[in-house]
């Protein structure tokens, strides 16, 4: 039975069981569940499989009965946004999954991201084949080649043909990300911890999730998450945010998106089976030659001591929209509560000197 | 996706021309005290979606927030300066001390309670008690804070159980310090970069803000004969005022940028005029009557506009995710140069 | 009292294993007993996706005869509990409030919707297949005998059951029409 | 296939994780293209001369799967002297009759080895019917669908060269005729680099054979086109060469847009078949069943039992009134005389010869092209009847529309009278939608319709019943038909609905115990079987219906055969008797899918065998053999009269046995194989409201193409009036590339105008570089618009309906518009409202040289233009 005698590190700072930052394995644990608690389920989000449908978006909203994003579903309040086929924009109140598209070029002629295995780059078959140009014509380096993939579109033959090529000298490449963002359930969640009334608060899942009956719309936590996910809806006042479906856990059935997710971009399950699972397909992709792919969150060491919900990227994170190196603000907290005591220490200094300084005066 | 030959994150581009929000590099207009041009930190090259914010700006609503830190700095402030003036024999001081103190503490639940998104559950507050939130233990400082210094002001104001106001007077007190600067945790307890950049600073920003504003408002309405401590703590809290947030604005990161540009800029650069007006005519003309209320007004002012100014700065540096992104990329920059771990 | 003060989680986490009141001790009334909205419904009804024709397997919850949820069947061998947005929004089609639920009618040259109640409806197109069909009725077409009509046409079926089209196919030869058409032709 | 069926496309990023490449061919990139390894951005309406180019690589390399081409094509077929290629008549073949722009099949016909239909029960009337097919009404009376999945009857076997080097044999005269279309021929017409072509012909070609396969996918990006048929004909020649149909991994997988479109062509609300693919009677051929048999009696394949097809639906329709006497009332059907799509149904309501329309399930003002002529036609109708579940704007066309704007429609000059009768959702009715793999899938019903919302089912049987009623004493030959219906179903719940598992009874039909039957063979020609729809027989085998069987994939095996039911017999892979070589092994073990077991005696495997089980391989058939006994061991095309694939299809297109590259009606460019500019029997519908824009005109000098969205179905009906789906794609928009946008200063989210000879159009524009100009080596560079077509102005997402802009010309095989090519011109800004926007498009005819638009009231008479006549469209 800890007391609160043990002078919590939020303000000694000393944090010997990572209490407020830093890996912290059982995360239930610590927020006083016993030691027969579920395993701590959360995503992993694999958007190089990601195919922008949306259905997460639309199962999530449909499941959770949230409105329209502007919460008062008037016709002109919705628009085309001008950012490819992102008209969502951002998570929100109404959002609690976003999917983002951005649209990339490159004029380096390489081929497109191949997601198979790497063909084989053997010597081109046969005289019979006007097939493709041998390998070293593009100036690769012999080491090279292996790993790399036959350059499908060189520049030598485009530049006549393409009309891009009068303008940039090489083909242009497109690449289309796509990424279903959601709530990261964070181990240390900045929301979690400065919420004032207990609304927010770590189910026996490890998942992090508001209370509706009993947030008073303080607002403290919309600027606490790193991440820029929960937020206060316009004409109820109380802020809003992906559950991971907890109603749906109790029931024993997986979070509503990752049910619809046609590609299964979105995997649900206990989290180190997906860690684990996103390290081989961050392996595979990286011996596939994918060298932009990275793991985004999964990380135990990272400022918010590894998310609930991490992502496989395959560009940098604030490309995204996502920050590149988030740390839960908690992390700073002893430090400030001592600046704040030798502030008031301060103060008090100050006036004694100031009415002292006068008594002696008069 | 691309291997071998390209350079890390393969020179992909957005697709709709330049690299978005190429920053032009922005002159800073020097302010007023100091010619010349202040050097921005060089343009850094970021990346973003499509402009967009990358952290909620707070939900907070202005003017509510920022008065609530001014009154509660205020109150604070004049309940210490209240409670010692009482031990030490200032009747008149003390009675204006703990009218402030009453007043701003009453005044600053107020426009808390009223910026609630469900004002009708403020109560909920007290249901936890969160070491890790600045909020959570803010409200068991603000609670028996305003308890103490409204009933102090009460009786000082109703004259019943004289006794009484002392041992309220120095509750009030006790609470006083705390409650002039847990404020500056409860901003810098965000992932907003203007404010948590700056958490070491800002409860000294607070606190001699704080002081100025208690200690100016006090001045201001004692007569001369008791105003001097005052006087004295109005100068002292608008100096190190001065002094913190020149500590804020200066620093060479791209996060204080929003201290000087737009709306927040303006309200710090009135904000300074203000405060160092109010010093000096303090120190020169405090004490004459006139001098005590014209800088007691001016310092006044100046803790307000300093309060308004930095909910501002803090605001715009969530709005645009340039701050949270460049900041972010050079600690990413300087942790691999120091090869402790890498991405 | 004990109880009293047991629902106060500042007293939960002076004494309770979650000091810090992060989860256990800041539990509300309504979180302890919140349940799916599955696990309420009266009945789960097997039904296939409306939308397009990959045949997504849906699963619809019944809870007092109004649908509350309707999701990805996991049975399926085609769509193994999977939904694309408009799978997804199914519910919202059925439940949707702006879906018409009584017979309209313009009268010719009218500007606004009337109300028809069905039966009388029904009578009344009736009356009007049978005086379209007698306008275009054809027994012969330059000279071969065809027994058609061409005053009823229709158009639609793609998106109906195969029951429906069969009867729509069956009534309209037996009627002589047959410029019956729909979408598989756009 | 991201876009519009994304959880079919699990199975192809299931495939890719197991190392398949795949390949994405689209004008755009799309959803589609951001997974796929390679994206082929071909020009629009270029597909003929990629593929060709395809089948010339595999045949230049000689890359194809020999024993299966040997085996099972025709290619060793002789093809008669009379036949001249498109490649020697400068883009035509031989026998084209420039006035009723159609071709006689007579010159493409095989070499014959017999006499001509010396196979046939009834040579003279298998003659007639031959005869009387090259009548041009008969022509355009879509006979090619009506052979469906039968294959046209041919009059007899061809002669055959195993050698494969006789020149006129198919073989040889694919190879002339796909010569030209080297890569360098391809990347000029398709606008793409030589490069990708080969890496897309190495990776097809790597992947067929006996140890693996390659699969097409395709959708209406290759229906809607005017030479759309011919499309998947070259796909068919690809597959068919490369050995990939009929085996697992292979085959040509057409992904449909409706829930049963599948559906509404088996048990076809179609002017032109009867369930299961039989053909409409037409005046002209039959007037008595054995004229309507005559083709096919006796001929090879199960299309040899349409008599007892025909006989069963009779039986099935008009029960005990069907009798050998009165022809088991043939006489009843009414005959068609041409060409009845719903196109020409249009055009007949504006000329006013329409009086009733129905539309159940549809919005053809969005959906349509042109629906400017659409709601003409609605507009000169005597009444309308409308059943769909929102408010839709075929609904409300008399209300509110933009031509309501333009003056040329008004709701006090508008007579017809409207009737919206509100529809059953998919869960408040039970019934069968069959998917595009030919699965079909029970549903349960849920819950009660709301309010007066009933299921087509219910408004059907109730119509049917009360028009029974009305005429039960009347003895007017006329309604004899109507009053011979067996139309008594039981009714259940207090609604009065008809049980739809009795409806799907009588689809899959009865024998004479009156039991349900369990395949089409013990269908009977003389009344003593019933059947619906002959292909769907089976569905009820055993008294149980199949098609709601829901067993869990995960208690079956590969091949999920205990879920629904496929027709035909539950085949989940048709032709798959292809899967094994002739002797009737498998072609590798990897691919093992159906193969014969000697000591069982009988065709087994993965799937139910597409065969008769017992054939033996080796099996010859006796001369003289009819129907399913005249196809030999080793043809495992059971439905075609030679058991062959078609290479060469010497019947049943009416656009030519070979597909060849032809420009879209209206394109931006020259034709680079031939003087023949389009498809020279493509279909037009002439009238002011349906003005061509001419093909490489300045005045309209960009290539368009139409599309969906995922999160938006089709019309929109079901996607725009739901908030969830309405605010993913709140507004219409057309996608433009950066240098089209710079050339007419179009900014990234602003409106722009888009002008055709049909109308004017707002969107807004999307700036995109996954739309990309294509320079031809001559230098013109063509620059191309995508065009989602899911907007127009009910529901809560609204815009302009895209569809305005497209023009109607047609498929000559299939009459499918061409929406997915067209042309027109692009201008910044909003588009003018109210007269403003005739006088627009009237000076855009102008310039362009096309005759007057301008139409009288409510689109009947045109007005004469106010300038000259201005020279009609070539």
């Amino acid at each position: 039975m800890t007391s609160i005698s043990s002078a919590s590190p939020a303000f000694t700072g000393n944090d010997p069981q990572n209490r407020l930052y830093g890996p912290l394995p059982d995360v239930q644990g610590e927020a006083g569940y016993d030691d027969d608690h579920p395993a701590r389920v959360g995503f992993f989000t694999d958007t190089s499989v990601c195919i922008g449908c949306k259905a997460c978006e639309v199962a999530c909203k449909e499941w959770n009965l949230l409105p329209m994003d502007d919460s008062h579903g008037t016709r002109d309040v919705i628009g085309l946004s001008g950012m490819s086929y992102d008209n969502t924009g951002q998570l929100g109140a109404n959002s609690w999954r976003h999917v983002a598209f951005i649209e990339q070029v490159r004029t380096v002629d390489l081929p497109m991201p191949t997601m198979g295995p790497p063909s084989h780059v053997d010597a081109p078959r046969g005289t019979g084949h006007t097939g493709a140009p041998p390998a070293d014509a593009l100036g690769l380096g012999a080491d090279e080649v292996l790993s790399a993939q036959t350059s499908v579109l060189n520049a030598e033959a485009l530049s006549e043909f393409d009309p891009q090529t009068g303008q940039s000298g090489a083909d242009k490449q497109v690449r289309w990300l796509m990424s279903s963002d959601v709530c990261k359930h964070c181990t240390h969640a900045g929301c979690l911890d400065v919420c004032p009334t207990g609304a927010l608060f770590r189910t026996e899942f490890g998942t992090v999730v508001v209370q509706g009956d009993i947030c008073n719309g303080c607002g403290y936590c919309v600027p606490s998450c790193p991440y820029g996910v929960i937020n206060q809806r316009k004409d109820d006042g109380r802020v809003f945010k992906c559950t991971l479906c907890y109603d749906r856990l109790t029931d024993g059935l997986q979070p509503a998106c990752a049910t619809a997710c046609p590609t299964q971009s979105i995997q649900f399950g206990n989290l180190d089976e997906l860690q684990a699972r996103a390290d081989a397909r961050l392996a595979t992709l990286k011996a596939q030659g994918v060298e932009t792919a990275r793991l985004y969150g999964r990380d135990e060491d990272d400022g918010v001591g590894g998310a609930g919900a991490f992502f496989l990227l395959l560009d940098e994170p604030e490309v995204y929209g996502l920050p590149p190196d988030p740390i839960v603000t908690t992390r700073d907290l002893p430090a400030m509560w001592r600046a704040a005591a030798k502030g008031a220490a301060m103060i008090v200094g100050v006036a004694l000197t100031a009415v002292l300084g006068s008594r002696r005066a008069r | 996706m691309t291997e071998g030959l390209t350079t890390p994150g393969a020179g992909w581009r957005r697709a709709d021309g330049p690299p978005a929000q190429q920053r032009q590099k922005r002159r800073r207009r020097g302010n007023g005290r100091r010619g010349g041009e202040v050097p921005m930190v060089d343009e850094a090259e970021f990346t973003s979606y499509y402009g967009r914010p990358i952290i909620k700006p707070p939900v907070w609503k202005t003017p509510d927030v920022p008065l609530y830190l001014f009154l509660g700095g205020a109150a604070g402030s004049s309940a210490i300066l209240g409670a010692l003036s009482d031990l030490s024999g200032g009747p008149q001081l003390t009675r204006v001390a703990r009218l402030v103190a009453g007043g701003g503490s009453i005044a600053s639940v107020g426009f808390l309670i009223h910026d609630l998104g469900r004002p009708e559950r403020f109560l909920h507050m007290l249901r936890v008690i969160k070491p890790t939130s600045p909020l959570s233990v803010g409200t068991y400082i603000l609670s028996p804070f305003s308890a103490a210094a409204g009933a102090t002001a009460a009786v000082e104001l109703l004259g019943w159980f004289p006794r009484l106001k002392r041992f309220g007077g120095i509750v009030s007190g006790v609470f006083g310090g705390p409650m002039a600067t847990y404020t500056a945790v409860l901003l810098a307890n965000t992932a907003v970069p203007s404010w948590h950049a700056f958490h070491t600073k800002l409860p000294f920003v607070f606190g001699g803000s704080a002081m100025a504003a208690g200690g100016g408002i006090c001045m201001a309405l004692t007569p001369l004969s008791e105003s001097a401590p005052a006087r004295k703590m109005a100068i002292i809290g608008a100096g190190i005022e001065l002094v913190a947030v020149h500590g804020v604005e200066n620093d060479e990161s791209v996060v204080s940028e929003p201290y000087h540009v737009g709306r927040a800029g303006r309200f710090m650069r009135a904000a300074k005029a203000c405060s160092a007006a109010g010093l000096g005519l303090a120190v020169l003309g405090g004490r004459t009557r006139v001098g005590a209320t014209v800088s007691g007004a001016l310092l006044a002012a100046g803790s307000l506009l300093t309060r308004f100014g930095v909910f501002d700065a803090g605001m715009a540096s969530a709005r645009d995710p340039k701050y949270t992104v460049i900041p972010q990329r050079e600690r990413i920059k300087a942790r691999e140069d120091a090869g402790s771990i890498t991405r | 009292m004990k109880t009293w003060l047991d629902a106060w989680p500042v007293f939960r986490q002076l004494t309770g294993p979650d000091p810090l009141g992060r989860g256990r001790a800041a539990r509300s009334r309504a979180t302890e007993n919140v349940v799916s909205r599955t696990a309420t419904a009266d009945r789960v009804v097997q039904s296939v996706c409306p939308y397009c024709a990959v045949g997504c397997a849906q699963r619809i919850y019944v809870k007092d005869e109004q649908i509350v949820q309707i999701e990805g069947d996991p049975d399926s061998p085609i769509s193994r509990g999977r939904l694309c947005p408009k799978g997804s929004a199914s519910k919202q089609l059925v439940t949707s409030p702006t879906r018409v639920t009584t017979v309209k009618y313009r009268r010719p040259y009218g500007t606004e919707w009337e109300d028809l109640d069905l039966d009388t409806a029904m009578e009344m197109i009736a009356d009007r297949v049978l005086e379209a069909r007698r306008k275009g009725w054809q027994d012969e077409h330059e000279g071969t005998r065809v027994n058609r009509t061409m005053g009823v046409a229709s158009l639609g079926g793609a998106t109906l059951d195969n029951e429906e089209n069969y009867l729509m196919k069956k009534l309209y030869s037996a009627l002589g029409a047959i410029q019956i058409e729909n979408q598989a032709r756009i | 296939m991201a876009e519009c069926h994304p959880v079919g496309f699990q199975w192809v990023t299931e495939a890719k994780a197991r190392g398949a490449k795949v390949v994405h061919i689209d004008p755009r990139f799309t959803r589609t293209s951001a997974i796929a390894d390679l994206h082929v951005p071909l020009r629009i309406g270029s597909d003929i001369a990629f593929l060709g180019g395809l089948i010339r690589y595999v045949l230049d390399n000689e890359l194809y799967f020999d024993e299966y081409v040997r085996a099972y094509t025709n290619a060793a077929a002789i093809v008669g002297e009379e036949y001249v290629d498109s490649e020697d008549l400068d883009g035509l073949f031989s026998g084209f009759d420039p006035e009723t722009r159609t071709y006689d099949e007579a010159s493409w016909q095989y070499e014959p080895e017999e006499p001509p239909h010396s196979s046939s029960d009834d040579p003279p009337e298998a003659a007639e019917q031959e005869r009387s097919e090259q009548h041009p009404d008969v022509r355009h009376a879509d006979r090619a669908q009506a052979a469906g999945s039968g294959g046209p009857p041919i009059p007899s076997k061809p002669k055959r060269d195993e050698t494969l080097q006789h020149p006129r044999s198919v073989f040889q005269i694919l190879k002339r005729h796909y010569a030209r279309y080297t890569p360098e021929m391809v990347s000029e017409v398709c606008g793409i680099e030589p490069e990708v072509f080969l890496q897309v012909a190495e990776w097809v070609t790597e992947n067929s054979g006996r140890e693996r396969t390659t699969a097409w996918v395709y959708s209406v990006g290759w229906t809607q086109h005017s030479v759309g048929a011919q499309y998947i004909r070259t796909a068919s020649i690809l597959q068919t060469l490369l050995g990939n149909i009929g085996r697992p991994g292979g085959g040509i997988m057409a992904l449909r847009g409706h829930a049963s479109i599948q559906g509404s062509t088996d048990v076809p609300t179609l002017f032109n078949l009867l369930p299961g693919y039989l053909p409409m009677p037409h005046a002209l051929q039959h007037q008595t069943l054995d004229d309507y048999v005559g083709d096919a009696a006796g001929k090879a394949g199960f299309w040899g039992n349409k008599r007892a097809y025909t006989v069963s639906l009779l039986k099935a329709w008009f029960g005990d009134a069907a009798t050998a006497e009165n022809d088991f009332c043939f006489d009843h059907l009414p005959k068609i005389t041409g060409d009845h799509s719903s196109y020409q149904t249009i055009a007949a309501m504006i000329r006013g010869e329409v009086s009733g329309y129905f539309l159940v399930g549809e919005n053809p003002t969005v959906g349509h092209p042109n629906s400017r002529m659409n709601r003409f036609g609605l507009a000169n109708l005597d009444w309308l009847v409308v059943r769909d579940l929102q408010m839709i704007e075929s609904a409300t066309f008399w209300k509110e529309s933009p031509e309501i704007e333009t003056g040329e429609l008004a709701p006090e000059s508008i007579a017809t009278e409207v009737f919206f009768v509100p529809a059953a959702t998919h869960a408040e009715k039970e019934g069968t939608f069959t998917q595009t793999q030919r699965v079909l899938q029970w549903r349960h019903k849920a819950v009660e319709p709301p309010g007066d919302a009933r299921s087509d089912l219910w408004f059907y049987y109730h119509l049917g019943r009360i028009l029974r009623e009305r005429l039960a004493d009347s003895t007017d030959p006329r309604d004899r038909p109507l009053l011979d219906l067996t139309w008594d179903y039981p009714l259940e719940g207090e609604t009065q609905d008809p049980s739809a598992a009795a409806v799907l009874r009588e689809i899959n039909g009865t024998g004479p115990d009156g039991r349900a039957l369990s395949s089409y063979v013990q269908m009977r020609d003389d009344g003593s079987t019933t059947g619906g729809c002959w292909i769907y027989c089976g569905v009820y085998a055993d008294e149980i219906n199949q098609a709601a069987r829901k067993k869990p994939h995960r208690e079956q095996g590969q091949v999920p055969s205990e879920w629904g039911w496929a027709w035909p017999l539950n085949r989940r892979v048709l032709y798959n008797r292809a899967s094994a070589d002739p002797g009737g092994r498998p072609w590798s073990e990897r691919k093992k899918y159906v193969w014969w077991d000697e000591e069982a005696g009988r065709w087994t495997g993965d799937d139910v065998p597409d065969f008769e089980a017992e054939k033996r391989p080796d099996y010859v058939p006796p001369d003289g053999a009819r129907a399913q006994d005249a196809i030999a061991g080793t043809d495992p095309f059971v439905m075609q009269g030679d058991g062959k694939a078609w290479l060469f299809a010497p019947a049943g297109l009416v656009d030519g046995p070979l597909p060849t590259h032809y420009e879209p009606a209206e394109s931006v460019v020259e034709n680079g194989l031939y003087k023949q500019q389009a498809n020279p029997t493509v279909e037009f519908i002439e009238g002011p409201w349906n003005r061509a824009n001419p093909s490489r005109s300045d005045v309209f000098p960009f290539q368009v193409t139409t599309y969906r969205l995922t999160e938006h179905h089709t019309a929109g009906g079901m996607s725009r009036t739901l908030p969830y789906l309405a605010e993913l794609q709140p507004e219409f928009f057309v996608e433009v590339s950066p240098e089209l946008a710079e050339l007419r200063g179009l900014a990234n989210g602003e409106y722009a105008t888009l002008v055709s000879a049909r109308t004017a159009i707002e969107a807004k524009v999307l700036v995109t570089e996954r739309v990309r100009p294509i320079r031809l080596r001559d230098g013109t560079v063509v620059h191309q618009i995508g065009m989602p077509y899911h907007w127009s102005y009910s529901g809560i997402s609204t815009g302009d309906a895209a569809n305005d802009l497209l023009g109607i010309v047609l498929d000559p095989n299939t009459h499918i518009q061409e929406s997915k090519a067209s042309t027109c011109d692009i201008r910044p800004g909003r588009r003018p409202h109210g007269p403003e926007l005739l006088d627009l498009v009237e000076s855009y005819r102008r310039r362009a040289g096309v005759a007057s638009g301008r139409v009288g009231l409510n689109g009947r008479d045109p007005v004469e233009a106010s300038a000259g006549e201005g020279s009609t469209q070539s």
